[in-house]
């Protein structure tokens, strides 16, 4: 097929909904020996700078560093483009290109090889990643343009980038979780980019650790999923004999077989002999070469049968029925639980992580410690999209448990409110941002939970062009202002910063969901898809009560970005004159009324708001980066010192060096020509993204015969939603508008006075990271508490047991004062660490201890032996 | 009674369970060694009692005990050398004394 | 039973042993006779370096020896074969401890020829010792009789001992030595009164010819089980006599609760030597433990699997101390400041999770113990190397001394980091690579408790992040104590950079390693 | 001194009609005999104690001489007279010497080093009783396995000769490097340091 053809075929896409649903089959795939130097790329230049980086740096100049950087990701887009016109010259069913390295393990009947792949799903990722993430490469040339550690700057920059590949594109779950972890180390170096600052580094260290909880349950799903499809074992828990058999059908060398390493006669006598199936089969399907070498295993329909870490073939085996493993992972259970639920929700628990889902969403707001280009490219475009995708790659899995689609989807629905809510009163332009994109990457995880996987991912690709529009207008703002992040303190920059403001204003359009950019289109997909689950959830009622949610938090959506916009584009700048340490109301001059009203109905909120804006994280990161990147907005910032960096008049803001508006102009038409990909969902034709897509995603319908809603087809419902959804963009549009703009209304400072409590409550993004502190404090003291009586049991108990019992208690004593206040994941640290003081005491440094230890040591050994008898 | 085999092995058990009581009571360096010595007399009583209550062409019990005393003098002399080296160091062979290395 | 040399027909299988013992020899008279110029250590080591290669080509050679049983030629690896008489096997397990045992104490006289630890003038007794030590560990992994396992294990505490005490000026060192010679004493004796109950147990020391003795043992257990009801004291007998040998083996890879000397005397001793400590005896004590465990105290059963002798539940005892070493040893290295001793409870802790390819009792299990072993070797005496880099000039181990290390010796940082990655186990290096098959070994199992023993392994590696990061931080993060930059000597970088390249090779392609060990899995006759 | 307490010993042991034991298997101790090991056992025990319980350390030094004579007293009785030898003229000629070297040379008579000072007492005496509990207990009542061949008659000392040079000629040689990495080792701690 030509690849005109196809591509008209990708736009002119016709026929209804229900069209893919396509016999399932083995898929095939296209050998492409040169993927592999989309990931090479950006590792080259990362390895480069990391070893050469400072010697360029001092013998050539700067730029050469970042030119590397820019040409490592420029090339590393076209061959992502190079294969994108590879694979539109397949036809739809055979769109899966195989770069097959070298097999880097075989344990079993397992091999991990590496080995690249790309999909149309993993193609979308690989286009916005190279692309994005070139175009913030150019950005941050003139963002950090005077920052000592440049090189390093970017060497980061270009090993995060390799990571992000790695995850999209590595075709099994081994390199997957390379990638994932990787990400999620480069994110903790950039995050503590500007280490010289403890709170900096605290906040990488809180997302570090965060995503660590994550991780475990993404390991543990991994086992378990290892574990289901077979991984070996010697005897196979709650699987019922029924089971057994029908496993033996599948496979023709399986027996089973006792726990005493007899074989069970009566099982063999009773399953039915099945035909040998051979790897010919397989053969013909295009199978690339070296594949075929591992251990021998079952083939059955022309699919291995047996555990695998390859996401070919576990979909191969979930999609084709003869070889028996959907059966099998639908009808198995573990102490009673569906395996298959357990399974989608611990890999989900991963995702929530590093997709910053409620209850593990407390690291992204802090992480915007980080340089803005970090908080753009890895905390809203690609990252902490890397949970939405792996549900997206994972569909096939999805799919069969509508208990796991719920969870995400519940969940999604859930972190959206919340985090919008929360968006309401931030005064840091870059929290807005934050809450924001915790809010809708809350929007894709509806759209991937109720089986709309494209409209996810759809909305994960305006969302990173719109987003980090934001995101680097933002930092244009920052940096336009020397260094301040407080809207309070903005205020008309429109008139001095044009370009940014109109891209700004832009983007804004798209998220807050006007008709007229791709946010709507993306948003309104998934609320549509939302109200007519069916199926896909446990109870059709369940999809109309997250479209109420999500229809709510689009208001929001919009008056909070909005309220961003104004705040800091209308009206008077407010940036020059203002002391520090003083409470400055949000528009002098227009409302100190109400602000003094405020200042004295409410000291400890206005200490609070102080402390949050001043001491907080974010100005110090003001006061670091105005002498690292002094000069980087024109000559003012230079001129700076140090510790004048607060709130001096800095001269009036202006526009950002061109490398940077040149960014920020490609971005908002980008978020201008998105619109193209799904702009004909709410007309009832299948857009050409989901048209696109459809290879990658197995259709629900066919998997588990699951039925959409009977209103999925009833096109005037669908233009009433839209309307709606037209009618809360504007609305919140229009409050903002009356609230905020000029900063002319004391109604916001009113109404904050009125409800004291509530305003707190937000304003403290609901006490999470204090909850945190004190049930994780419970938990892990009572943890070192065992801990330690069991040291003192076993080892030295006799000795010097009771003086410790007294010492111990007072350290718990001392231990609750004391943190109740810290941060709560340091606080587990913290616990952690006193468990292990209280292990090391038994180190006395007496031998005679030590021979006690040994002694009676031996005795307990002797003990726990007759026990486990 | 005629002593038999658990005689013997009850006399190992008590040179056992005393040299334990030694190295774990004795707080000088030199003390503690005689612990050791202790119990490897027990060892040693153990291997000899049953080699002989149970013959063999190759004595592996007497054997086997000739070559721990061997192991029980080298281990006298490296650690006695140990001793006098700590002893130049801080005057003290008291093992409480010796306790800079810990936690 | 295996087929059987006597001494004169042994011997060529034993050259590698013979030639260090000449080695130890030479080098020793040597010393006496080589002048105090500025060569001398250059001369020591180097001949030191040379009996390992010579030995090292000998145990190359004996593996393709062969030797005549009843008119047929075979090699050791094709048929194991015992040798003097039984004293010791010559199998693929054992070589594969040798060429280890070999590499390891190369690197540590390579580590100590540039390090002010060891005096110049003392070099001679320090390589001749370390020889001496190689000579016990090979011992110590080809044993077959008690006899030759404790001979094996004394001559490496033995010489441990003094090496510890090798600054005898310098207090630490000597009291470290104390402590380790007190508790060594115990603890060998321990192991000596469990062999005399094995002894009475089985009527041989000789722990291959131990089955048929381990049948009549068994059924003497039964009789006693007619006739009264109840197993009597027979089981009991048989646990004490394996958990004293277990205490003895125990001490040497330091595992809870026998490793308590085990920080004091990494503190104390001279670092070439900790380096040493933490890896060649460790290694040398699980070669033997699997040696005992899993080829004389079970049968194979089917697909490898270990079945126990006479219902004493080994696997799951080591499957609870693996779990207790390795809690015990991540949380007690939380807050400790000095390196060296940070790096002592990390080592307990790596021999907790060694422990659990042993408690997996399967042919998988133990090569996961030879992979991880392996992959162990290089980071931490790559860790070790950074450690004595940084202490060389400064002479602490603090973790003060390391604040802003990056500025300082950019290279030694950044290798420091990837071994400390590694030793917690992220991807891609080679600590993951390791822990993933002692992770897959137990999973294989999977009855529940292997699991939960996994993860109980799983959240140890996750708390270690904290003690490793917390270097990485000092070092990256922090401000330099001083500008100046840290001279490394040229050998050390050579050798940092030979490591982090092992660490990096091994963790992306690791098919290698498992190879390695899956060809030297030969255990006595069996699997 | 050593060399006239083993003479002593073993011509009791001789001299005693009925000591020379009995030993084929089954056959039980002739009765005269049964009392000289008690006495001997009760001896080793007893010094043993005197090790363990002795406030200074000379008596205790001196009580593990008597410990270790009754344990080689107990060789002679199991007819291992070569062990029995070998004890005696290696561990106290040898080890014991050492010891009371160690002893005088750490301090002088009358000094707190010279006493033995014992710590947390009651622990041990728990750890003492377990101790014996347990392997009292396995003592007693475990399935040894005990032969039925008759003992060699040959004098115990040609045939160890025999084995050392024969079956264990490898354990003879290999302990051999032990003794002198030993020598080494100890001569390294023990002379004064390097003037660096």
């Amino acid at each position: 097929m030509d690849i005109l053809g196809s591509l008209r075929e990708l736009v002119l896409a016709s026929g209804e909904h229900g069209e893919h649903a396509a016999p399932l089959a083995v898929q095939a795939v296209k050998s492409a020996g040169y993927l592999w130097l989309i990931p090479f790329f950006p590792l080259l230049g990362s390895a480069i700078n990391a070893a050469l980086g400072l010697r360029i740096q001092r013998r050539y100049g700067r730029k050469w560093c970042s030119h590397l950087a820019i040409g490592a990701m420029v090339a590393s887009f076209l061959v992502a483009v190079v294969a994108l016109v590879d694979m539109l010259g397949q036809p739809a069913e055979r769109r899966y290109l195989v770069d097959h390295l070298w097999n880097m393990l075989t344990a079993g009947d397992v091999q991990v090889n590496l080995s690249f792949a790309l999909d149309p799903l993993s193609m979308v990722m690989t286009l916005i990643i190279t692309f994005v993430g070139a175009l913030i490469h150019v950005y941050s040339q003139g963002y950090m343009a005077d920052d000592p550690s440049y090189w390093r700057f970017f060497c980061y920059l270009n090993l995060f980038v390799f990571s992000m590949l790695l995850l999209v594109m590595g075709d099994n779950f081994v390199l997957m979780f390379f990638g994932w972890e990787g990400v999620g180390l480069c994110s903790y170096l950039l995050i503590g980019f500007w280490y010289t600052d403890l709170e900096k580094a605290k906040a990488g260290v809180k997302a570090f650790v965060t995503n660590r909880f994550g991780d475990f349950g993404f390991v543990l799903g991994l086992f378990l999923l290892f574990w289901a499809l077979g991984g070996g074992w010697v005897t196979k828990q709650g699987v019922t004999p029924e089971h057994e058999s029908r496993w033996a059908l599948a496979d023709p060398g399986y027996q089973p077989k006792a726990k005493d390493g007899t074989f069970y006669e009566a099982d063999r006598a009773l399953t039915p002999a099945s035909p040998p199936a051979t790897y010919d089969e397989v053969a013909k399907l295009g199978t690339p070469s070296g594949w075929s070498q591992g251990p021998a295993v079952a083939v059955r329909g022309g699919v291995r049968v047996g555990p695998t870490l390859s996401f070919r073939e576990l979909r191969d085996q979930i999609a084709v029925e003869s070889t028996g493993v959907r059966q099998r992972l639908t009808s198995m259970t573990v102490l009673g639980v569906p395996v298959l639920a357990l399974i989608a929700i611990l890999l989900f628990v991963g995702a929530t992580a590093k997709s910053a889902q409620l209850p593990l969403h407390v690291w992204l707001p802090d992480a915007m410690a980080g340089p803005t280009p970090v908080s753009a490219l890895i905390h809203a475009a690609t990252m902490v999209t890397a949970g939405v995708y792996l549900v997206a790659r994972l569909n096939f899995i999805y799919a069969l448990s509508p208990a796991a689609m719920t969870v995400v989807a519940v969940t999604g629905a859930v972190t959206a409110a919340f985090a919008a809510t929360i968006g309401f009163v931030q005064n840091d332009i870059k929290k807005v941002l934050a809450y924001s994109t915790v809010s809708q990457l809350g929007f894709m995880f509806i759209g991937v939970g109720v089986g709309a996987y494209w409209a996810g991912i759809y909305h994960l690709l305006t969302h990173a062009f719109f987003k980090a529009c934001l995101f680097l207008g933002s930092g244009s703002v920052i940096l336009g202002c020397h260094h301040e992040q407080d809207m309070r303190k903005m205020g008309g920059l429109k008139k001095y910063m044009p370009l940014t403001a109109k891209t700004y204003w832009y983007a804004c359009v798209a998220i807050a969901g006007f008709p007229i950019a791709n946010g709507f289109f993306s948003k309104d997909e998934i609320l549509w898809k939302a109200f007519t689950a069916g199926d896909n959830l446990l109870d059709p009622a369940i999809g109309k009560a997250i479209w109420l949610l999500g229809w709510l938090t689009a208001l929001g959506t919009s008056f909070y970005m909005w309220r961003s916009y104004y705040m800091t584009f209308t009206g008077e700048y407010r940036g020059a004159g203002h002391g520090h340490g003083t409470f400055e109301a949000p528009a002098p001059g227009h409302a100190p009324p109400a602000a003094a009203a405020a200042h004295k109905l409410l000291p400890r909120l206005a200490t609070h708001s102080l402390g949050a804006a001043h001491a907080g994280t974010f100005d110090q990161d003001v006061a670091m980066a105005s002498v690292q990147v002094a000069g980087a907005g024109g000559g003012h910032a230079a001129a700076h010192g140090h510790s004048d960096a607060h709130g001096h008049p800095g001269g009036p803001p202006q526009e950002s060096p061109r490398s940077m508006t040149w960014v920020l102009i490609t971005l908002a038409v980008g978020c201008g020509a998105t619109v193209l990909l799904g702009l004909f969902a709410p007309l009832g034709i299948v857009p050409p993204l989901e048209h696109w897509l459809s290879p990658s995603l197995l259709p629900a319908e066919a998997l588990v015969h699951s039925r959409l809603s009977p209103d999925a087809g009833n096109h005037g419902l669908e233009w009433l939603l839209i309307g709606a959804s037209v009618g809360v963009a504007f609305g919140g549009w229009l409050l903002a508008r009356a609230f905020y703009k000029d900063a002319k209304s004391a109604v916001p400072v009113r109404l904050a006075a009125s409800y004291p409590r509530l305003h707190r409550t937000v304003f403290n993004k609901y006490y999470v990271d204090e909850l945190y502190q004190r049930t994780v404090l419970a938990a892990s003291m009572v943890f070192a508490r065992a801990c330690s009586a069991f040291d003192r049991v076993v080892v030295d108990g006799v000795v010097n047991g009771a003086a410790a019992v007294g010492r111990f208690l007072c350290n718990i004593d001392g231990a609750i004062d004391k943190h109740l206040v810290d941060g709560a994941v340091n606080l587990f640290a913290d616990a952690t660490l006193r468990a292990g003081k209280q292990l090391r005491r038994v180190q006395s440094g007496r031998i005679q201890h030590y021979l006690y230890a040994a002694l009676a040591g031996a005795l307990v050994v002797v003990g726990i032996n007759l026990l486990l008898r | 009674m005629t002593p038999g085999l658990p005689h013997f092995l009850f006399v190992g058990a008590v040179l056992f369970a005393l040299g334990t009581y030694t190295v774990v009571t004795r707080s000088n360096a030199v003390g503690i060694l005689m612990g050791v010595e202790l119990i490897l007399n027990a060892a040693n009583v153990n291997f000899v009692a049953f080699n002989h209550f149970n013959p063999n062409q190759l004595l592996p019990g007497q054997v086997f005990s000739l070559f721990v005393i061997v192991l029980a003098a080298a281990e006298a002399a490296v650690a006695l050398a140990i001793v006098l080296a700590i002893f130049m160091n801080t005057k003290s062979i008291d093992v409480a004394d010796a306790d800079t290395l810990r936690e | 039973m295996l087929p059987t040399l006597d001494n004169a027909a042994s011997l060529k299988f034993f050259a590698p042993e013979m030639l260090l013992t000449a080695g130890a020899i030479a080098v020793f008279l040597l010393d006496l006779v080589v002048p105090r110029h500025a060569r001398r250590v250059g001369i020591l080591a180097g001949v030191s370096l040379a009996f390992l290669a010579a030995a090292t080509m000998a145990t190359w050679f004996s593996v393709r020896a062969s030797y005549e049983v009843d008119g047929q030629l075979f090699t050791a690896a094709q048929q194991p074969v015992a040798l003097f008489h039984g004293l010791i096997v010559h199998d693929p397990w054992a070589v594969l401890f040798k060429y280890f045992s070999f590499g390891v104490t190369a690197l540590a006289i390579l580590i100590a020829a540039p390090s002010l630890e060891v005096a110049k003038e003392r070099m001679g007794e320090y390589c001749a010792l370390l020889l001496a030590i190689a000579v016990g560990m090979s011992l110590m992994a080809s044993s077959t009789d008690m006899l030759m396992m404790v001979i094996g294990v004394e001559l490496v505490s033995m010489v441990s001992y003094a090496l510890a005490g090798f600054r005898k000026a310098h207090r630490q060192s000597a009291e470290a030595a104390l402590k380790y010679v007190v508790y060594g004493g115990v603890a060998s004796g321990m192991m000596l009164f469990g062999m005399s109950y094995l002894y009475g147990l089985l009527g041989t020391t000789n722990v291959v010819g131990a089955a048929s003795a381990m049948d009549a043992y068994g059924e003497r257990v039964f009789k006693h089980l007619l006739q009264t009801g109840t197993p009597g004291a027979g089981q009991l007998a048989m646990v004490v006599a394996i958990v004293l040998i277990l205490a003895g083996i125990g001490y040497k890879i330091a595992s809870v609760p026998w490793h308590m000397w085990c920080p004091d005397v990494y503190e104390g001793a001279p670092t070439p030597f900790t380096a040493f400590l933490s890896v060649g005896p460790k290694a040398a004590g699980f070669a033997l433990a699997v040696r005992i465990l899993y080829g004389a105290l079970s049968e194979s059963g089917g697909q490898d699997l270990a079945v126990v002798v006479k219902d004493v539940p080994w696997p799951q005892v080591i499957g609870v101390i693996a779990a207790i070493t390795m809690t015990v040893g991540n949380f007690a290295a939380l807050n400790q400041t000095n390196l060296k001793r940070m790096l002592a409870y990390s080592s307990i802790a790596h021999a907790g999770y060694l422990l659990m390819g042993v408690a997996a009792a399967s042919a998988t299990g133990s090569q996961s113990v030879a992979i991880y072993l392996i992959v162990y070797l290089f980071m931490n005496l790559g860790a070790f190397l950074v450690v004595g880099t940084v202490a060389r000039l400064s002479g602490s181990e603090s973790i003060f001394e390391y604040r802003g290390l990056s500025a300082r010796a950019p290279f030694v940082a950044v290798a420091f980091a990837i071994f400390l990655f590694s030793l917690t186990g992220l991807p891609p290096l080679a600590g993951f690579v390791g822990k993933f098959h002692l992770f897959k070994a137990l999973i294989d199992r999977g009855e529940a408790w292997h699991v939960v023993l996994a993860i109980i392994g799983l959240l140890n590696s996750a708390v270690s992040l904290y003690y490793y990061a917390r270097i990485v931080k000092a070092m990256f993060l922090d401000k330099p104590v001083s500008e100046d930059p840290l001279p490394v000597p040229p050998s050390y970088g050579f050798l940092l950079g030979f490591f982090v390249l092992a660490v990096v090779v091994f963790g992306v392609y690791f098919d290698g390693l498992r190879q390695i060990a899956e060809t030297h899995m030969r255990i006595f006759g069996h699997s | 001194m050593a060399l006239l307490v083993a003479v002593i010993v073993v011509g009791v042991v001789r001299m005693v009609p009925g000591s020379a034991p009995l030993l084929a298997e089954g056959a039980e101790l002739a009765r005269p005999s049964d009392l000289l090991f008690y006495a001997l056992a009760a001896l080793a025990i007893a010094s043993a104690c005197g090790v363990a319980f002795s406030r200074n350390i000379i008596y205790s030094a001196l009580s593990l001489l008597g410990a270790l004579i009754g344990a080689g007293a107990l060789y002679v009785y199991l007819k291992a007279d070569y062990v029995a030898v070998t004890q005696l003229l290696v561990y106290i000629g040898g080890v014991l010497v050492l010891i009371l070297f160690a002893v005088m040379l750490t301090g002088r008579i009358g000094d707190r080093s010279r006493s033995n000072p014992s710590a947390a007492v009651l622990p041990g005496v728990g750890l003492l009783a377990a101790v014996l509990g347990v392997l009292g207990f396995v003592a007693f009542k475990a399935p040894w396995q005990t032969g039925s061949k008759v003992a060699p008659d040959a004098s115990t000392a040609s045939r160890i000769g025999d084995l050392f040079l024969g079956e264990y000629l490898l354990a003879f040689e290999v302990v051999s490097l032990l003794l002198l990495a030993t020598l080494i080792g100890a001569v390294v701690i023990a002379r004064k340091e390097i003037k660096e």
